[in-house]
């Protein structure tokens, strides 16, 4: 039996075990309701429906994706008993490939064997996943029909069935939010673990400390000593990401909410704050196509003209530039929030006496509000260091110590993409470097945000 | 206390030049305000235009009327036994170059497209019958021509696009073929539609997995946890993931969707799976806003006439947060849909000419299309990559609209 | 799901062709992809990834299977090394054809200054350590040599896994290099030593290392007059409207003197088969075909910028695409 | 105090907590069947906590915990048998601020019915809806636009409506916490009017901050204080002439 | 209704519009500088709408309009040369809530002094808060923490200290919107005999929803309904002797 076919039966099965509960518990709520006591019924017909097309699927289910994942190992013991597969060779590596395309075709994945040895083996695999299937299929079923029989058996006027089924929902909810933790763990531990054997091949002191990123020449085995130096990639990282792109952002941002706020009619906030959120939904990858192909070059054009001659096309400044740009939508939204947090109260009372708007703003307003704007920088500041394509295609990848920005730096993120894009082998230095970088990187907006989210809620909370 | 003060003469000219003094500084403050928000608004026109202006050009191809003498060409074909193998074999290609030699003179090879003949195919295909007769073909001009037939070609270029405009067989059209095709290594040929229904398939399992988890989390987080250390464990958790870097979600892809548990490389199911994390903490957030501005007092009139907490947000709070979810699963699906940098470390950078089948096929997607043509040769790329950059940001300014729509027609307030 | 479907055994499924490798070979590759598709009516397009030669030999070596490529695209030889990290991962049967020649190009902007280069200078201008003297301290080209002019050296080229690396460190650094007869002693006293002396690139920022992709080098040194910048020949010839080449020894690359290999940066360009994936995997042999039909002098290669083998090197490539015949490692260097 | 009406409901020493705080401090009283009750007293003082503990509504905040006995016709609501989905059904509520669902004026009224299952099919539950809006005297005005929203109805309307949805579902107490505050005087005069008519029919137990309001349509009225049930007796007697020092200082307007 | 006292503000057939709402349906008063003017009446009548015409914080509302005439010694507040700003200044506010700005004690005092360039120096604008403080009262209880955060303090203090930073800048009225309904009786008394102390030196109009307050600070009141000045005469006369039947039934407290 197939998968899709003991699925729509099951499916099929749970219909009627919905159905025929619901009959029943109305019957014989009908009966009990005529004794007039309010608690002779508690649950609504649907529910004891629910119950018993739950314990009809549940478990069944559950079998089912067990099975899923033993029987093919049941299938791979009954195979490897066939007398064909006596002459399978020795060797892990070319008897699972022969294995392997023997199922495909028994499966139907697989037109023709490419391996003689395969070709023999394709009629015990259909034997033995036949076998399983029903057997799977057989008792799946069983365990459908003890389910819903035993939980049949419960439908009753008083039965509180509707408790029962809203516990199942409830756990299911539960078991949703959890994987927010687990996606968090994997990220750890995945980071961890591929960190931790580059750690065991580059002292941390000398990635975290270290002024000499080449990791190219250790992948030419030149040698690991003195190629790992990320201190280059940090600066960029803060040069384009901390320095440059808020310089941008934080006055535009601030300045642009405090109007919008503050002072525009409501029609010029009704689009003008829509059009600025606009920044923010546009992609990062055209960012980077316009950094690279727009503003770097007549940035540099610009340098050369003003006379810098060693302006680079892939100066930090085009790409802080653009960042910052994109930025502008969260620092004005963040300022905006916390602005509107301050209560009117305050705003009202520095009106009332005989302030201008703009001095109430910046000597009441803006003081006031100022953890939750420095909040939303430093949660701009986490997103800006994180951000990727911009810099992997506007930055450079000359991992320079330099204040100038018309020069060019590297930053952490490219720097990850550089490494992994392409070569994939998982135990070079070079690629375990990216892991590190990440480890870093991660760490880094770990605390950015939970720090920035600390504020922001404490702020909150003294205008609660 | 000291002597009485005498109360203000708000009369004296000092105090009317400071007045007028505060005045300015109020003008030139809201200025200064005014300045950021016309600035920031500029630099999303410049970019708009900019766009627009490379990338318009995209959507047109040039094409090379070729009258074409079937009978007398070397084209070895029945016209009563047209399959695709016998076409394929019928050397078209090779039929082509001689066919457009013979037409428009000998240097006229480098004219059309290395792949103008399957504009050749096609029309055998459409009508087997025009192997009998003359007819005349449209095929598609070489990047050079295209380009110089738009006004920014080369000289010789030009020199031969003057030539064929006199002999009045250029024309420019509509480029269909840039919706339908995918893509491919000729400027003229490619299209977004692989990489348009890569995006589609990758977002179709990034919501389908994002939503419900999103949703139920938002609900259990937001009704029913009570205040514990776990509680505070996946408040944490979701707020960071939300912050977390694109590109380290990349990484977890990377190390544990494909390195421990084999998942296909390049595959839409990957991309999803590892947008589906970006993307579930958006939704919760929202969700959970969303829910916590259903006022409470519909719960308590619920509760008062005895629903069970299961009912009052099944029956109440969902439906009446159910705009603003989903404003935020749109705006999570758009901030997915316009990202690239985790899907690179995934290996949906490949070249595919061909459409995924299915959600384990090879695939790439939008933004990263656009990033690999960002970086073709070809300088006839560049129209084409400013041309599916509007297409995406026409998607994701639908859906950002879409979002900011919902956001306007249901905001509520209670 | 997936996962026991095509992980686990090695067999699985897969009914398109996939290959990875030089950035060199991409376009030459991709357009045969496409050929391929349209030649076969009803086949799927292959996969093809530009992760630079080093990258694509260690996907290609990994193993054999359908999580593992078919075609390994090279733009320098197979090295001892990594054939030998093939055979200790199963990859046995490894057929090597070669497609065609490339050229590695310097250039220029069309408004630079016109640079006249010899391998010797670039090598002193770009070594880490030049003749095993100490750190290099050239800061423009003049200081390498006083025909050229006084900017600042600013190199762009391709990353460590590239096969234009190789062929940057094989063919002109290791000339340059050698033009100092100390240098013979060293070799003879020590082939480690040698070689990264004569072959490490300098890593102070005068050397940009710029990534697999070639072009974003070409739309660079479009941006940047001052700077030079080494990939393939056929970047070079798409771009002629803005770069212009950097002649070596007097000698410009053009297809001429690609061809002959009177240009001292000509290269052979390569691609590697798994023989055993040859059943499996629909069309692989439809592939091979459709390169062999391309890459005559007049073929579809040579108008996207390719260089055609000798023809004595073609015929014995076409003998390989029909015969298969199984690389010996003991010709690798 | 002991009067002869079928009691109701029964508090004893009844203690609430939020978290540390206390905010009943033992409170025992009877509701019986017969009268309106009303609880007055400053703000803050306790009376909505207790209100609350009545139907259990306080099991929806996290932090709140109660100690004590009520019964509902004998038996101890806050017994682990005792059905919380039920008990409110017996005990309805109406809050301070009307809060209707935004559903149709019929949905509102139709939703307690269905959930409990008390209608089978829809001519039967027209007739609940029918019937319970007339109770809260507002059929004539709403008879025309049952499928309008609820919330487009004015605030006095809402209320009743409010009143209606709970009455649907056939509950023998009726809880109202401020009913009126949100109200204008006019719709204030119909709730009361509205009180006097079901009167006798549930018993009714509401919490002002308006003496006036309480002297008008209670019978019977408990003052609380700081969490503590000062003074509980006749309405008359409460307010013309109270027993506590505490109770005299309230009425006569010298805090709250 | 014409004492012999000093007219500060007079208002004439003043209406103010929300948006197509009427809030205030043509009033005219005269406040005046010896008495404390206060404002009762139920619920959304418009007392805190007047009172902001006053000082044009009614300008900060969007939607808000005023007709007709409001002079502060004999000059019109809303004639184009007046200068917001200064009247503000002149016209002093304090809230329903305190509203102290989230900074020292010392420079919630300072605020006002500082925008207006009052003091001259450190020391002078000393002088001031020393000042301001000791008459809004508060000086004794935070002398020793000037520094400390203004919002650190009590409710009462809180709202003593919004007093002080509305003197600091010398104004000629005071308005006050329900200065103590967020407050205990304690802190209310404290701001009570505050009142009491600053009559007459400055003009000061106070809304309020306490009756008893009404009759213990002020010495006239007006009392408003639905938008209407209905009443407004000696405080005494309108508590023992209301002339119109709404006042009368508002006293008595038949509604609000
Ligand atoms: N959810 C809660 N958590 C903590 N304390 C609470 C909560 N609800 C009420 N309280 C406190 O319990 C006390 C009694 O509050 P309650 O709302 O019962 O007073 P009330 O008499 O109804 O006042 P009002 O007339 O203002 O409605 C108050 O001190 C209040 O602050
Ligand atoms: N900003 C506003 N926009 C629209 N209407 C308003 C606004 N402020 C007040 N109103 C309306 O104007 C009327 C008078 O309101 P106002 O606040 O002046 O009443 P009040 O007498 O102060 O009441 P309370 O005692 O509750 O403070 C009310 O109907 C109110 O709803
Ligand atoms: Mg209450
Ligand atoms: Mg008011
Ligand atoms: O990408 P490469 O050709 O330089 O290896």
């Amino acid at each position: 039996m197939t998968g899709p076919a003991i699925l729509l039966l099951l499916a099929g099965l749970g219909a009627i075990a919905w159905v025929s509960a619901r009959a029943r518990a109305m019957r014989l709520q009908t009966a009990a309701r005529a004794s007039g006591r309010r608690d002779a019924v508690h649950s609504l017909p649907g529910y004891h429906g629910w119950y018993v097309a739950l314990w009809t699927l549940v478990p069944a289910g559950i079998f089912l994706a067990v099975w899923a994942n033993v029987a093919p190992g049941l299938v791979m013991q009954d195979v490897l008993s066939s007398p064909a597969a006596q002459s399978l060779p020795a060797d892990d590596f070319s008897r699972s490939a022969v294995l392997g395309e023997a199922r495909a075709i028994a499966t139907g994945n697989q037109a023709g064997a490419f391996n003689p040895l395969s070709q023999g083996l394709v009629e015990p695999y259909k034997d033995a996943i036949g076998k399983y299937g029903i057997a799977g299929a057989a008792l799946a079923l069983v365990l459908a029909f003890a389910g819903g029989a035993y939980a049949f058996t419960r439908v009753r006027p008083d039965f509180r069935a509707r408790t029962r089924v809203e516990r199942l929902v409830m756990a299911t909810l539960l078991i949703a939010s959890l994987l927010a933790i687990i996606t968090t763990l994997g990220i750890v531990a995945s980071l961890l673990w591929e960190s931790f054997r580059f750690f065991s091949m580059v002292s941390p002191v000398d990635f975290l400390f270290g002024v000499k990123w080449s990791p190219q020449s250790a992948a030419l085995g030149y040698g690991n000593d003195d190629a790992f130096g990320a201190v280059p990639l940090f600066w960029g990282t803060i040069f384009i990401g901390a320095i440059i792109a808020m310089v941008v952002a934080i006055p535009l941002g601030l300045m642009s909410a405090i109007y919008l706020t503050q002072y525009a009619s409501p029609t010029v906030r009704k689009w003008m704050k829509p059009t600025l959120e606009m920044l923010a939904g546009v992609p990062t990858v055209v960012y980077g196509y316009f950094a690279a192909l727009t503003i770097a070059p007549a940035l540099r054009d610009f340098a050369v003209k003003i006379g810098i001659h060693g302006a680079s096309s892939e100066s930090a400044l085009a790409a802080g530039l653009v960042m910052g740009v994109m930025i502008i939508p969260f620092v004005s939204s963040m300022a905006d929030d916390s602005i509107a947090a301050v209560p009117q109260s305050m705003r009202d009372g520095s009106l009332a006496m005989g302030a201008t708007t703009s001095e109430t703003i910046r000597r009441v307003l803006i003081p006031a509000a100022l953890p939750g704007v420095v909040g939303g920088v430093l949660l701009a500041v986490s997103r800006a260091i994180g951000e990727t394509m911009i810099v992997v295609m506007a930055a450079g990848l000359a991992a320079n110590l330099t204040l100038n920005p018309f020069a060019s730096v590297t930053t952490v993120t490219t720097q990850i993409v550089q490494l992994l894009t392409g070569d994939q082998e998982f135990d070079s230095a070079k690629t375990l470097a990216a892991f590190a970088l990440g480890l870093v990187l991660f760490i880094v907006t770990l605390l950015l945000n939970i720090v920035a989210l600390r504020v922001v809620k404490k702020y909150r909370e003294a205008y609660e | 206390m000291t002597a009485t003060r005498n109360p203000t003469d708000w009369r004296s000219d000092a105090m009317r030049r400071r007045i007028a003094r505060r005045y300015a500084a109020e003008r030139r403050f809201k200025l200064a305000g005014l300045l950021a928000v016309l600035l920031s608004a500029a630099f999303l026109a410049f970019l708009l235009v900019t766009m627009m202006g490379n990338g318009l050009r995209g959507f047109t191809r040039t094409e090379i009327a070729v009258k074409v003498d079937f009978p007398a060409s070397p084209l070895l074909l029945d016209p009563n036994a047209i399959t695709d193998q016998a076409l394929a074999n019928a050397n078209l290609p090779m039929v082509t170059g001689e066919v457009v030699k013979k037409a428009l003179g000998a240097d006229a090879e480098e004219w059309v497209s290395p792949t103008a003949w399957t504009a050749l195919r096609d029309a055998i295909k459409a009508d087997p019958k025009i192997l009998s007769r003359t007819e005349t073909v449209r095929l598609p001009a070489s990047t050079a021509i295209d380009l110089a037939a738009k006004g920014k070609g080369s000289s010789e270029a030009e020199a031969a696009v003057d030539r064929l405009n006199k002999a009045g067989v250029l024309s420019t059209g509509f480029n269909m073929g840039f919706l339908t095709a995918s893509d491919g290594t000729d400027p003229t040929q490619v299209g977004i539609w692989g990489a348009f229904k890569g995006s589609l398939l990758t977002m179709l399992v990034t919501l389908a997995l994002s939503f419900p988890v999103g949703v139920a989390t938002a609900v259990y987080l937001e009704e029913y946890a009570r205040k514990n250390w776990m509680t505070d464990i996946i408040e944490v958790s979701i707020n960071n993931l939300a912050a977390v870097p694109s590109i380290i979600f990349g990484l977890l892809g990377l190390s544990i969707f494909l390195n421990v548990l084999h998942l296909p490389r390049s595959a839409s199911l990957v991309g999803g799976m590892t947008l589906a994390l970006m993307t579930m903490p958006v939704i919760v957030i929202a969700g959970r806003n969303a829910i916590k501005s259903v006022p409470p007092s519909i719960r308590d009139a619920a509760l008062g006439i005895g629903a069970s907490p299961v009912q009052v947000v099944f029956h109440h709070v969902l439906p009446l947060a159910l705009p603003g979810i989903l404003t935020g699963t749109i705006i999570g699906m758009a901030r997915a849909l316009g990202e690239t940098a985790p899907l690179l470390m995934i290996g949906m950078r490949a070249f595919i000419a061909t459409p995924p089948g299915g959600i384990v096929d090879p695939a790439t997607v939008l933004p990263v299309q656009i990033f690999l043509w960002s970086d073709e040769v070809s300088k006839g790329f560049v129209e084409k990559t400013s041309a599916a950059i509007i297409v995406l940001l026409i998607f994701l300014l639908a859906m950002n609209g879409l979002a900011i729509y919902l956001r306007n027609k249901f905001e509520r307030r209670w | 799901g997936c996962g026991q479907q095509s992980g686990g055994a090695a067999g699985g499924t897969r009914d398109q062709i996939r290959a990875v490798g030089s950035s060199t070979v991409y376009p030459f590759a991709t357009a045969i992809a496409e050929m391929f598709v349209q030649g076969n009516a009803g086949m799927k397009s292959p996969i093809i990834e530009s992760t630079g030669t080093g990258g694509g030999m260690k996907l290609f070596c990994a193993g054999v299977g359908a999580q593992h490529p078919d075609i390994a695209d090279a733009s320098r030889r197979m090295k001892k090394k990594e054939y030998e990290d093939c055979q200790k991962n199963g990859v046995k049967d490894i057929v090597e054809i070669q497609i065609g020649v490339d050229g590695l190009a310097f250039a220029e902007s069309n408004k630079g200054p016109g640079f006249k280069l010899t391998p010797k200078i670039v090598y002193e201008a770009l070594a880490a350590n030049p003749y095993g003297k100490g750190p290099n301290k050239a800061q423009t080209w003049k200081d390498v040599d006083p025909s050229l002019p006084a900017t600042a050296i600013s190199v762009f080229g391709p990353p460590s896994t590239s096969g234009t690396r190789d062929s940057l460190a094989e063919l002109i650094l290791t000339k340059g290099c050698e033009t100092d007869p100390a240098m013979e002693a060293l070799k003879k006293k020590s082939e480690d030593e040698f070689k990264a002396t004569c072959t490490r690139i300098r890593e102070d920022g005068k050397y940009v290392d710029s990534g697999e992709n070639d072009n974003l080098i070409v739309q660079k040194l479009a941006a940047n007059p001052n700077a030079l910048g080494v990939f393939g020949f056929s970047y070079l010839e798409e771009n002629k409207d803005t770069l212009k080449d950097v002649p070596i020894n007097g000698v410009e690359a053009s297809y001429e003197t690609v061809s002959t290999g009177t240009y001292p940066g000509a290269r052979p360009l390569y691609i590697y088969v798994k023989k055993a994936h040859m059943q499996a995997i629909p069309g692989l042999q439809a592939y091979l075909n459709t390169f062999a039909a391309n890459w005559d002098p007049n073929g579809a290669l040579t108008k996207r910028g390719m260089v055609a083998a000798p023809e004595a090197v073609r015929k014995a490539s076409a003998e390989a695409v029909k015969s298969l015949p199984v690389l010996d490692g003991s010709q690798l260097k | 105090m002991t009067p002869a009406v079928e009691t109701k409901m029964t508090a004893r020493d009844v203690k609430v907590f939020y978290g540390e705080k206390q905010a009943i401090k033992g409170v025992s009283i009877d509701v019986d069947m017969d009268n309106v009750t009303a609880f007055i007293g400053p703000s803050g003082c306790g009376k909505s906590t207790f209100l609350r503990t009545l139907n259990r509504m306080n099991d929806t905040v996290a932090s709140a915990r109660v100690e004590g006995t009520i019964t509902l016709d004998g038996e101890d609501i806050y017994a682990p048998s005792m059905d919380v989905v039920q008990l409110r059904a017996r005990v309805g509520m109406v809050f301070q601020k009307p809060n209707p669902f935004p559903k149709s004026i019929y949905e509102n009224i139709a939703y307690g019915p269905r959930i409990h299952g008390l209608a089978h099919g829809k001519a039967d539950l027209d007739v609940i809806v029918e019937k319970s809006l007339r109770r809260a005297g507002l059929w004539d005005e709403v008879k025309d636009r049952l499928h309008d929203s609820g919330t487009a109805l004015s605030g006095g309307q809402q209320q009743r409506l409010c009143i209606g949805r709970a009455i649907a579902v056939e509950p023998e107490v009726i809880l109202m916490d401020e009913p009126c505050s949100a109200l204008d005087p006019i719709a204030t005069a119909k709730i009361e009017e509205l009180i006097h008519e079901l009167r006798g029919r549930y018993a009714i137990v509401i919490v002002t901050h308006n003496m006036q309001q309480a002297a008008r349509v209670s019978q019977r009225t408990a003052f609380f204080h700081l969490g503590e049930l000062v003074e509980y007796g006749v309405t008359s007697d409460i307010f013309t002439n109270p027993k506590a020092e505490r109770t005299k200082d309230y009425i006569t307007g010298r805090y709250g």
